[in-house]
C-alpha cells in the first residue's frame, strides 16, 4: 500500500478533478430537481413530471432552455464585471469541494489513489478562504448590474457573509481543539478513530456551523440578498439566461458544499458508522488503519468495495443535509434584516466564542486527568449537550422573533 | 189562423195584416186603419204625441228597452238646425226575425210610425236604415215609401200642414255592428260602420253632427197604434212597468218556431209548451236565450218561473233583449253553441277597441279548443277572466254581449265544459 | 294669463291631487298637468281622440264605468283615480289583451327602447300572458316613402290613419277587414309615395308597427343620445332632437313646439342629416397658401392671421352662409367692422314651392332652404346669387383687398377665386378647392357639432345644442372670430355662446333683451316685428 | 356581509422560542412531504373539473341552415360591464335582422356571462372551455364565423328547461 509515483498521482489528479467536476455539476442539477420536488410535495403537489421519468430529465430541459435563453445586459452596466461576477461567484463553490475526501482511498494497480482531488495540509484554511470570495460574486453582480435594487442584494449580501463567516469560523475553532489539524482527512480519522462523530461531543459548533452555513449560502430563512418580494431577486435581478443560470448553480454547488463540509466535519466524512473496517489514513507514507498500543502502524486493507460503501456513507451524510437545506427553505420565512444581523452578531458571535473557551478548557481538563478514547468523547459529549440545551433553553427564548421594543416604533409615517 | 201559424193567445197589433200581400200597399194599410194616426198626430201637436207615448210606457223594442217617450223628449226643444230620425231596421241579432216580417208584411205600419216620431222630434229627415241582406223586405219598404211620397204623406208640407218631413231607405252593406245607434249613424254617413264614443249621446250629437234619435223598427211600428188609440188603450196589455204587447223571435228545438205577438209578462213556460208546441217526444228543456244570442243563458229551472217582461227575466238572471226565444232541448251541445256564438261575435267585431277586438278572438280560440278535447280547466278560469276583462272596458256593448254567454254558461252549464276537458266527451249532439 | 281670467276653471281632485284647469280640459290632459302620466295609445295631442285603446281607463268616482280619460272632459269637483285597483286591473286586462297576438319580438323591432307596449307592459302588465293560442301573422309592408309596416306589432291606434286624415289631409291609410282581421293598410299601390309628411306616422306610431326604413336596424333606442336642435334645412325651424350615436347622427326627430311645428315636421328635413356625418373635414388651422401652408396650432395660426389681418388691405368683402348662428354671423360682422367695414353678403338655396302641411299650414317647407337667412339679414348681410346657391360672386376674383369666407363651400367657383386678393381668409368645415389659394384655412365646428341660435322665417329666435364632438382643431366660428377680433384691439372673447349672443345684439336691434335663457327650448321672437314673407321676396 | 374579525394570540415575551417553532414548523412541512395525498391535477391527461356554471370563452348558437341565431338586438353590447362586444345589425335578404359585425374581444371580456343571460333569442352563450390559447393577440377578437365554429358546449350557467330560473 504505497503512494502513487508522481506521473500516477498527476494523471490520477485529473481524473479526479474533471470526475468531481462533473459529478458536482450533475448532483447541482439534480439539486434544483430536488428542490422542486421536494417543495412540491410538501406543498401537496407533484412537481416536475413531465420530462422524462419523474421528471428526471427536467434539469437537462432547464439547462437546454437556459442556454438558449437571450442574454441580456443593462445598457448601463459595468460590461466587465457584470461577465466576471458569475463566475466569481461559481469558481469558489466548485474549487471548495477540492479538499473534500469523498471516499475511502482506492487500492489500483499503480496503487492507493485517494478520494480527495487534493488533501492539501491546510484544509480548512483553504475552505474557510475560497468560500469567503463567493461574496465577491453576488456583491460584484449587485454593483456591476447598475440598478438600485440589485445593489441593495449586493450590500446585503456582502455585509449578512461577513458577518456569519465570523460565527462559521469560531464554530470551527473547537472542532480545530479537538482534531489537533486542519487536513479535513485528519478530521475524518479523528473522528473514526475516537469513534464519536464531533456532532456530539461539539454540539453546539454543529448547530452554529449548520446556521452559518444558511447565511453563507444565502438559503432561506437567510435569502436577504435575493429576496424577491423586496428586492426583485436582488443581486441578479438583470441576469438572464446563462449568466443566471451560473448564480443558480452556483448557489447548490455552495449547498453542495457546506453539506459535504458539515458531513466531513460532523458527521465523520465518509466513515461508516460503528464499522472500524473502513478505518484508513495516511501515516508516514503508509496507509495505516491505527496505530497499536504501542505506536505500531496497523496496515490498512483497502479494498474498491471499501471504497464504494464508505463513498454511499459519504453521499447519504451530505444529501442529508442537501435535504436539510431544502426542507428548511419550504418551512421557514425570511428574516427582517435586523434579525440577521441581531443573531449573527448578538447572539452567536458571544456564545460560540464561549463555546470555544469551554471547549478548550473541558478538554485541557480531560487531557490533565489523562481521560482518552471513548469516555473522552462521553465527557465532552455531556458537556456540550448542557452547553446546546442552555442555549436553546435560555438564549434561544424570545431573542430573535421579538421585533423593535414596544412604545418605540417609528413614528415617520404617522 | 193566418200567417204561417197564429196562436189563439196571441194579440195582435204590429203583426196585424201579417200574411196578406194587400197590407203592403197604401190602400191595404188604409184599410186596417192605417195613416188615421198620422193624421191625428198631426193634428195634435209634437208635444201632445210625446206626452201620449210617455202615458202608454212604450219601451224600445230593440234590447235596452228605453221608454221611447223619454227618449224622445231628449232631443233639443228648440230646432238650430236639421234633427234626424232613424230607424234601425238593421236586425241581425242571432235569433232575432221580427223586423223583417214587419218590413215585409206592414211596411206601411213603419212608415207612419217614422213620420209621426219624426214628427214628434221635429225631424227634417228620416233614415231608415234597412239591413242589406233583406233583399225582398227593402225593395216592399222603398216601394211604399214611393206611395206614401205619391199620396203626400211624405216630402214638403205634408197634408197641407206646413211640416216637411223627407224619408229615405238605406240599405246597409251587412255588419252586424252596424245595429249599434253611434256606429249605425257612421254607416248612415258613408263611413266605416264604427260605434263613436258616448258622451256625446245622438240626442246632442248624431247623425251628420245634428241630433238624432235612434229608434227599433217595432217600436215605430207601435206608434200609429199608440197615438190613433190613445196611452190608456196600450197599457191594457203587459205588465205596470212593461206595458203591451211585444213579438217574441221563439226558435229552436220547439215544434212550433215562429213569430209571436204576445203581451209581456206571457209566462215563458207557456210559450214554449202552449204557444210553441212544446219538444219532440222524449225531450226536455236544456235551456233558453231569452233575448239574442247576447245575453245569458237560462238553465231549465230558471225558466219555470220566469216571466217574459224586462223585470221578469232580469229576476231570472237574464235579459229580456228583443224577445228572441233560442231554446235548447238536451240534444244541444252547450259548449259549442256558446262557440259558435262567439265567433259570430268575433267575426262582428269592428276592431276598434282592443278588449274586445282581441278578446273575442281569443275567447273563440280558446272554445274551439275545449270543444275540440283540448282545453284544461285553468282555460274555464281565463275564459272567465278575460270576459271580465272585456266587460264594461269599449265603447259599445258588443265585447259585453261576448263575455256574457261565455260566463253565464261556464256558471250554469260547467259540468258539459268538463266532460268535454276531463273524458273529451260533448254533452250533446247539436 | 287673460285666457284664464275669461275661460271658466273647473277644480277636480286626481289621484289625491287638486288640479286646477279650464273647462273642457280632458282628464288626461289636466293629469298631465299635475304630473300623473296616463298609458294611452290611440291619444296624441295633435289628433283626434277616438278612444279606442281602452288603456287610458280612469275612474271616476261614482260612474258606473271607467271613463276614457282622453275625451273624458274633467268637471268641477269631480274625484278621478287613475290608480285605483279598478283601473289598474282593467289596465292590465288590456295589456293583456294587446299582446295577446303581439309577435313579442321586441329584440329585432326597431321601436325596443322606445315603444310605449313595452313600457307600460314593463310598467304594470301581467308577469306572464295566458294566451296559448297561435298568434295570427301579417307579415310586412312596404307602405312606400320610408315607412315600412310590421302589421303584427300594430296595435291598431290609428294614430298613423288620423294624422294622414286629418294633418296631412292626404287619406291614404286606413284601416281594413273587420275585428281581430284589421290592420291598417294603404289604398292601392301607391301607398304613401308622394306624400311629404309621412315620415310622422313613424314617429306617433306608440309600437314598432310602423318604423323607418333609413333607420332600419341602424341603432337601438338606449344607444342614442338626443340633443335638441332645430331643422337646419329650411327656414322653417322646426324644433328637432338629433338622435346621435358615437358622434353620428342617425336621425332626426321632431321635438314639439305648438307654435312653429306642432309634433311634425316634413320628410324633406327629416331626410337631410347625412351632411352632419360627413368625413371630409377640415380639422387643423392651416396658415400660408396651399403650396407652403403650415399646419399650426391654434395660437400660432390666430397670431399670424391677426398680424395679417392687422394691415388688413382695403377694401374688406365678406361671403357668408345663411347656415351659420347668429353668433358666426355676428362675430363675422364684428370682425369686418374692426377691419374697417365691408360688404357681407351670402348665398342661399331656394325651393321651387312651398309644401305646407295642410293640417297645421303654419308648418310649411318654405322657399329658404337655409336656417338662417333671417338672422343674416338683420344683420345687414344681403343675399346674393341663384336660387340654387350658386352665382353672385363674378366679380370677386379680381378682387385686391381681404376677402374673408365663412361656411360657404364655394363649391361653384374653383380655384381661380380669390388668388388676387391681397388677403384671403377662409373659415369653413369642410375641404373646398375654392380655398386653395386662401393665406389662411381656419377649421370650424358644424351645425350639429355647436351652440347657436337661428332666426327663422318668422323671425323666431331658437337655440340648437351641440350633438356630436367636433373633430380635430375645429372650434367655434364665433370663438375663432371673436378671438380674431381681440387680437386687433377688440372686446375680450367671449366666455360662452351665450356670450356671444348677447354680443350680436349690438350690431341688430331686433336681437336686443333677447337672452338664451328667455328663448328657451321654444324660441323667441324678435323684438321689431318681422313681416312674414307671404310670397317670394 | 358582516366582517368578522379574526384575534390572534401573539404569545408575550418569554413565551417563544424560534428554534422550537423552527422544529414544528418542519416538522409540519415532513408531514406534507410524505403524505401521499395530493392536489395536483395533471391536467393534459386528467381533465380538471368545471363547474357547472363555468363560463369561458363564448359560443354563437346557430340555426340548422347555418346562419347566427343571433338577431342583433343589441342588449349584449348594452349590458356587458367590459364592453367588448361590437355589434352592427343589418338585414339578411331574408328580411331577418341579422348580426353583419358581431365581435367579442376575449381579451376585455370579464366572463361575467350577462351576456348570455340577457340574450333573448339564447344565441350568444359563454363556453364551457378554458383552452383557448393563440399565436397572435388579434386572434382573441372572436368574429361571428369564429363564435359559430366553437363546439365547445355551453354553459349550463342557464338551464333551457327553465328559462326564468324559478
Amino acid at each position: 500500500m504505497t503512494q502513487l509515483s508522481p506521473t500516477v498521482f498527476l494523471v490520477f489528479t485529473a481524473i479526479k478533478v474533471i470526475v468531481v467536476f462533473t459529478a458536482i455539476l450533475l448532483a447541482v442539477a439534480y439539486m434544483t430537481l430536488a428542490e422542486r420536488k421536494v417543495s412540491a410535495f410538501i406543498q401537496d403537489r407533484l412537481g416536475p413530471n413531465r420530462v422524462g421519468p419523474f421528471g428526471l430529465l427536467q434539469p437537462i430541459a432547464d439547462g437546454i432552455k437556459n442556454v438558449l435563453k437571450e442574454e441580456t445586459m443593462p445598457a448601463t452596466a459595468n460590461r466587465f464585471f457584470f461577465v466576471l461576477a458569475p463566475a466569481l461567484s461559481i469558481v469558489p463553490a466548485l474549487v471548495t469541494f477540492a479538499v473534500i475526501p469523498v471516499a475511502a482511498p482506492l487500492p489500483t494497480p499503480w496503487g492507493v489513489v485517494d478520494m480527495v482531488v487534493a488533501d492539501l495540509p491546510i484544509g480548512i484554511l483553504y475552505v474557510l478562504a475560497f468560500s469567503s470570495l463567493g461574496v465577491y460574486g453576488l456583491f460584484l453582480a449587485g454593483w456591476s448590474s447598475n440598478n438600485k435594487y440589485s445593489f441593495l442584494g449586493g450590500v446585503r449580501s456582502s455585509a449578512q457573509m461577513v458577518s456569519y463567516e465570523v460565527a462559521l469560523g469560531l464554530s470551527l475553532i473547537p472542532v480545530l481543539i479537538l482534531a489537533g489539524n486542519v487536513t479535513l482527512t485528519e478530521i475524518v480519522h479523528q473522528q473514526q478513530s475516537l469513534g464519536f462523530w464531533y456532532a456530539l461531543p461539539l454540539s453546539l459548533s454543529f448547530l452554529f456551523f449548520v446556521i452559518s452555513s444558511f447565511a453563507e449560502t444565502n438559503r432561506l430563512p437567510f435569502d436577504l440578498p435575493e429576496a424577491e418580494s423586496e428586492l426583485i431577486t436582488g443581486y441578479h435581478t438583470e441576469y438572464s439566461a446563462m449568466k443566471f443560470s451560473m448564480f443558480f448553480i452556483a448557489e447548490y454547488a455552495h449547498v453542495l458544499t457546506a453539506s459535504a463540509l458539515m458531513a466531513t466535519l460532523f458527521l465523520g466524512g465518509w466513515s461508516v458508522p460503528f464499522w472500524s473496517g473502513d478505518d484508513m489514513f495516511w501515516r508516514a507514507g503508509v496507509l495505516v488503519a491505527g496505530l497499536t498500543e504501542s505506536g505500531q502502524p496497523i496496515l490498512a486493507s483497502p479494498a474498491w468495495w471499501k471504497t464504494l460503501v464508505t463513498f454511499v456513507a459519504f453521499a447519504v451524510k451530505t444529501s442529508f443535509f442537501v435535504f436539510l437545506f431544502i426542507w428548511v427553505r419550504w418551512t421557514l420565512p425570511r428574516f427582517r434584516y435586523d434579525q440577521v444581523m441581531h443573531l449573527g452578531w448578538k447572539v452567536m458571535l458571544p456564545v460560540a466564542l464561549a463555546y470555544v473557551i469551554l471547549v478548550a478548557g473541558t478538554v485541557l481538563v480531560l487531557d490533565q486527568l489523562g481521560v482518552e478514547g471513548f469516555l473522552f468523547g462521553s465527557a465532552l459529549t455531556a458537556v456540550s449537550g448542557i452547553a446546546t440545551a442552555g442555549f436553546i433553553f435560555f438564549v434561544d427564548r424570545d431573542r430573535i422573533l421579538r421585533g423593535a421594543p414596544r412604545g418605540r416604533l417609528p413614528v415617520s409615517s404617522r | 189562423m193566418a200567417y204561417p201559424y197564429v196562436h189563439e193567445k196571441e194579440v195582435q197589433i204590429v203583426s196585424r195584416g201579417w200574411g196578406k200581400p194587400r197590407t203592403r200597399t197604401i190602400d191595404g194599410w188604409r184599410e186596417l186603419d192605417g195613416y188615421v194616426g198620422f193624421r191625428k198626430a198631426l193634428e195634435m201637436g209634437r208635444a201632445a204625441v210625446i206626452e201620449e207615448v210617455k202615458k202608454s210606457g212604450l219601451r224600445g223594442r230593440g234590447g235596452a228597452g228605453f221608454p221611447t217617450g223619454l227618449k224622445w223628449s231628449f232631443m233639443p226643444k228648440e230646432k238650430r238646425g236639421p234633427h234626424y230620425l232613424c230607424c234601425n231596421a238593421d236586425e241581425s241579432e242571432p235569433g232575432t226575425f221580427k223586423d223583417r216580417e214587419l218590413l215585409r208584411w206592414t211596411p206601411h205600419q213603419l212608415v207612419e210610425g217614422c213620420l209621426i216620431g219624426a214628427l214628434a222630434i221635429q225631424a227634417d229627415h228620416v233614415y231608415i236604415y234597412c239591413r242589406g241582406e233583406f233583399f225582398e223586405a227593402n225593395q216592399v219598404l222603398a216601394r211604399a215609401v214611393e206611395e206614401a211620397y205619391a199620396a203626400g204623406l211624405a216630402g214638403a208640407n205634408i197634408l197641407g200642414s206646413g211640416v216637411s218631413i223627407d224619408v229615405t231607405v238605406h240599405q246597409g252593406a251587412g255588419a252586424y255592428i252596424c245595429g249599434e245607434e253611434t256606429a249605425l249613424m257612421s254607416s248612415l254617413e258613408g263611413r266605416r260602420g264604427l260605434p263613436r264614443v258616448k258622451p256625446p249621446f245622438p240626442a246632442a250629437v248624431g247623425a251628420f253632427g245634428r241630433p238624432t234619435t235612434i229608434n227599433n223598427v217595432e217600436t215605430l211600428c207601435a206608434i200609429p197604434h199608440i197615438v190613433r188609440n190613445g196611452g190608456e188603450w196600450y197599457r191594457q196589455w203587459g205588465t205596470e212597468k212593461s206595458p203591451g204587447t211585444k213579438l217574441f223571435c221563439v226558435s229552436g228545438h220547439v215544434r212550433r218556431p215562429g213569430n209571436y205577438e204576445l203581451p209581456l209578462g206571457f209566462p215563458m213556460n207557456e210559450l214554449i209548451y202552449d204557444v210553441c208546441g212544446g219538444f219532440e217526444e222524449g225531450r226536455k228543456l236544456k235551456a233558453v236565450i231569452p233575448g239574442g244570442a247576447s245575453v245569458p243563458i237560462l238553465s231549465a229551472d230558471e225558466c219555470l218561473a220566469c216571466c217574459l217582461d224586462y223585470e221578469g227575466v232580469q229576476k231570472s238572471g237574464s235579459m229580456l233583449g228583443c224577445a228572441s226565444v233560442i231554446v235548447m232541448d238536451d240534444r244541444t251541445n252547450i259548449v259549442k253553441q256558446v262557440r259558435r256564438m262567439v265567433e259570430f261575435f268575433a267575426h262582428e267585431s269592428c276592431g276598434q277597441c282592443t278588449p274586445c277586438r282581441e278578446g273575442t278572438t281569443w275567447l273563440s280560440r280558446i272554445l274551439r279548443r275545449i270543444e275540440g278535447g283540448k282545453g284544461t280547466e285553468e282555460d274555464l278560469e281565463t275564459l272567465l277572466a278575460l270576459g271580465t276583462q272585456m266587460t264594461a272596458t269599449t265603447i259599445c256593448v258588443l265585447s259585453d254581449s261576448a263575455a256574457v254567454p261565455v260566463a253565464s254558461s261556464i256558471q250554469k252549464f260547467r259540468d258539459d265544459y268538463l266532460a268535454l276537458i276531463r273524458r273529451g266527451e260533448a254533452v250533446g249532439v247539436v | 294669463m287673460s285666457e284664464s281670467a275669461t275661460k271658466p276653471m273647473v277644480t277636480a281632485t286626481l289621484d289625491g291631487r287638486t288640479v286646477t284647469v279650464p273647462k273642457g280640459t280632458t282628464i288626461l290632459q289636466a293629469a298631465e298637468t299635475v304630473g300623473v302620466w296616463v298609458p294611452h295609445y290611440c291619444y296624441h295631442p295633435g289628433l283626434s281622440s277616438p278612444a279606442q285603446c281602452r288603456l287610458c281607463l280612469v275612474e271616476v268616482q261614482g260612474a258606473p264605468k271607467l271613463a276614457p280619460s282622453c275625451v273624458t272632459e274633467l268637471q268641477e269637483g269631480q274625484v278621478v283615480h287613475t290608480e285605483s285597483p279598478k283601473a289598474k286591473e282593467m289596465r292590465q286586462g288590456v295589456l293583456e289583451f294587446y299582446l295577446a297576438n303581439h309577435p313579442l319580438d321586441c329584440p329585432v323591432c326597431d321601436q325596443s327602447g322606445e315603444c310605449k307596449l313595452q313600457d307600460y307592459v314593463h310598467a304594470e302588465g301581467r308577469v306572464h300572458g295566458r294566451s296559448r293560442e297561435p298568434k295570427r301573422g301579417f307579415g310586412r309592408d312596404d307602405y312606400g316613402r320610408d315607412v315600412l309596416f310590421y302589421g303584427d306589432r300594430c296595435g291598431r291606434c290609428t294614430r298613423c290613419v288620423r294624422f294622414m286624415d286629418e294633418v296631412a289631409k292626404d287619406p291614404r291609410l286606413t284601416v281594413v277587414e273587420r275585428g281581430n282581421r284589421s290592420v291598417i293598410d294603404t289604398f292601392f299601390e301607391e301607398g304613401l309615395q308622394g306624400s311629404a309628411f309621412a315620415g310622422n306616422i313613424v314617429d306617433i306610431c306608440p309600437v314598432g308597427a310602423l318604423v323607418s326604413k333609413d333607420f332600419l336596424h341602424k341603432a337601438r333606442a338606449w344607444d342614442l343620445d338626443h340633443s335638441p336642435s332645430v331643422c337646419p334645412n329650411c327656414s322653417q325651424g322646426c324644433n328637432i332632437d338629433l338622435h346621435v350615436r358615437d358622434d353620428v347622427v342617425q336621425r332626426l326627430r321632431p321635438r314639439a313646439n305648438l307654435e312653429v311645428n306642432h309634433h311634425w315636421m316634413c320628410d324633406y328635413g327629416r331626410h337631410r342629416y347625412e351632411w352632419m356625418n360627413r368625413q371630409d373635414r377640415i380639422e387643423v388651422p392651416v396658415v400660408g397658401s396651399s403650396a407652403d401652408g403650415v399646419a399650426l396650432e391654434w395660437g400660432l395660426a390666430l397670431r399670424q392671421v391677426a398680424d395679417r389681418l392687422a394691415n388688413a388691405p382695403q377694401p374688406v368683402m365678406a361671403v357668408a352662409s345663411a347656415s351659420s348662428s347668429n353668433e358666426d354671423l355676428g362675430a363675422l360682422a364684428h370682425l369686418v367692422r374692426a377691419l374697417g367695414g365691408g360688404e357681407i353678403v351670402f348665398r342661399s338655396e331656394r325651393a321651387e314651392k312651398e309644401i305646407p302641411l295642410p293640417g297645421f299650414p303654419t308648418l310649411t317647407r318654405r322657399y329658404d332652404l337655409v336656417p338662417n337667412r333671417m338672422g343674416a339679414e338683420i344683420l345687414g348681410m344681403t343675399r346674393v346669387g341663384k336660387d340654387d346657391g350658386t352665382g353672385g360672386l363674378e366679380g370677386w376674383a379680381a378682387h385686391r383687398g381681404t376677402l374673408l369666407v365663412l361656411g360657404d363651400e364655394l363649391r361653384d367657383v374653383g380655384v381661380d377665386f380669390g388668388p388676387s386678393a391681397g388677403l384671403y381668409v377662409y373659415l369653413g368645415s369642410y375641404p373646398t378647392p375654392a380655398a386653395s389659394s386662401a393665406h389662411a384655412v381656419l377649421p370650424v365646428t358644424t351645425f350639429a357639432e355647436g351652440e347657436g341660435t337661428f332666426a327663422n322665417v318668422e323671425g323666431r329666435v331658437q337655440r340648437f345644442w351641440p350633438g356630436v364632438r367636433p373633430p380635430g382643431l375645429a372650434r367655434p366660428a364665433w370663438l375663432v372670430l371673436a378671438a380674431l377680433v381681440e387680437r386687433l384691439g377688440g372686446a375680450a372673447v367671449p366666455e360662452s355662446a351665450e356670450a356671444a349672443f348677447l354680443r350680436v345684439a349690438e350690431l341688430a336691434p331686433e336681437l336686443q333683451g333677447l337672452t338664451y335663457e328667455a328663448i328657451g327650448t321654444q324660441g323667441a321672437l324678435l323684438n321689431e316685428p318681422v313681416a312674414l314673407p307671404g310670397s317670394r321676396s | 356581509m358582516a366582517v368578522t374579525v379574526k384575534v390572534m394570540h401573539r404569545p408575550e415575551a418569554g413565551e417563544t422560542s424560534y428554534l422550537r417553532a423552527t422544529l414544528k414548523g418542519m416538522a409540519l412541512t415532513f408531514k406534507h412531504l410524505v403524505n401521499p395525498k395530493k392536489v395536483t391535477i395533471e391536467y393534459p391527461e386528467e381533465r380538471p373539473f368545471l363547474s357547472p356554471r363555468w363560463r369561458g370563452t363564448h359560443v354563437m348558437e346557430t340555426h340548422a341552415d347555418g346562419r347566427p341565431k343571433c338577431v342583433a338586438c343589441g342588449l349584449c353590447p348594452t349590458v356587458c360591464p367590459a364592453n367588448c362586444i361590437r355589434l352592427v345589425g343589418g338585414e339578411d335578404d331574408m328580411g331577418n335582422r341579422y348580426p353583419i359585425v358581431y365581435e367579442i374581444d376575449e381579451f376585455r371580456c370579464i366572463f361575467c356571462g350577462m351576456c348570455q343571460e340577457v340574450c333573448p333569442v339564447e344565441a350568444i352563450h359563454v363556453g364551457v372551455h378554458f383552452e383557448n390559447a393563440e399565436y397572435t393577440r388579434d386572434r382573441f377578437v372572436y368574429d361571428l364565423d369564429r363564435l359559430m365554429e366553437q363546439d365547445h358546449p355551453s354553459t349550463l350557467l342557464w338551464d333551457p328547461s327553465d328559462p326564468l330560473s324559478e
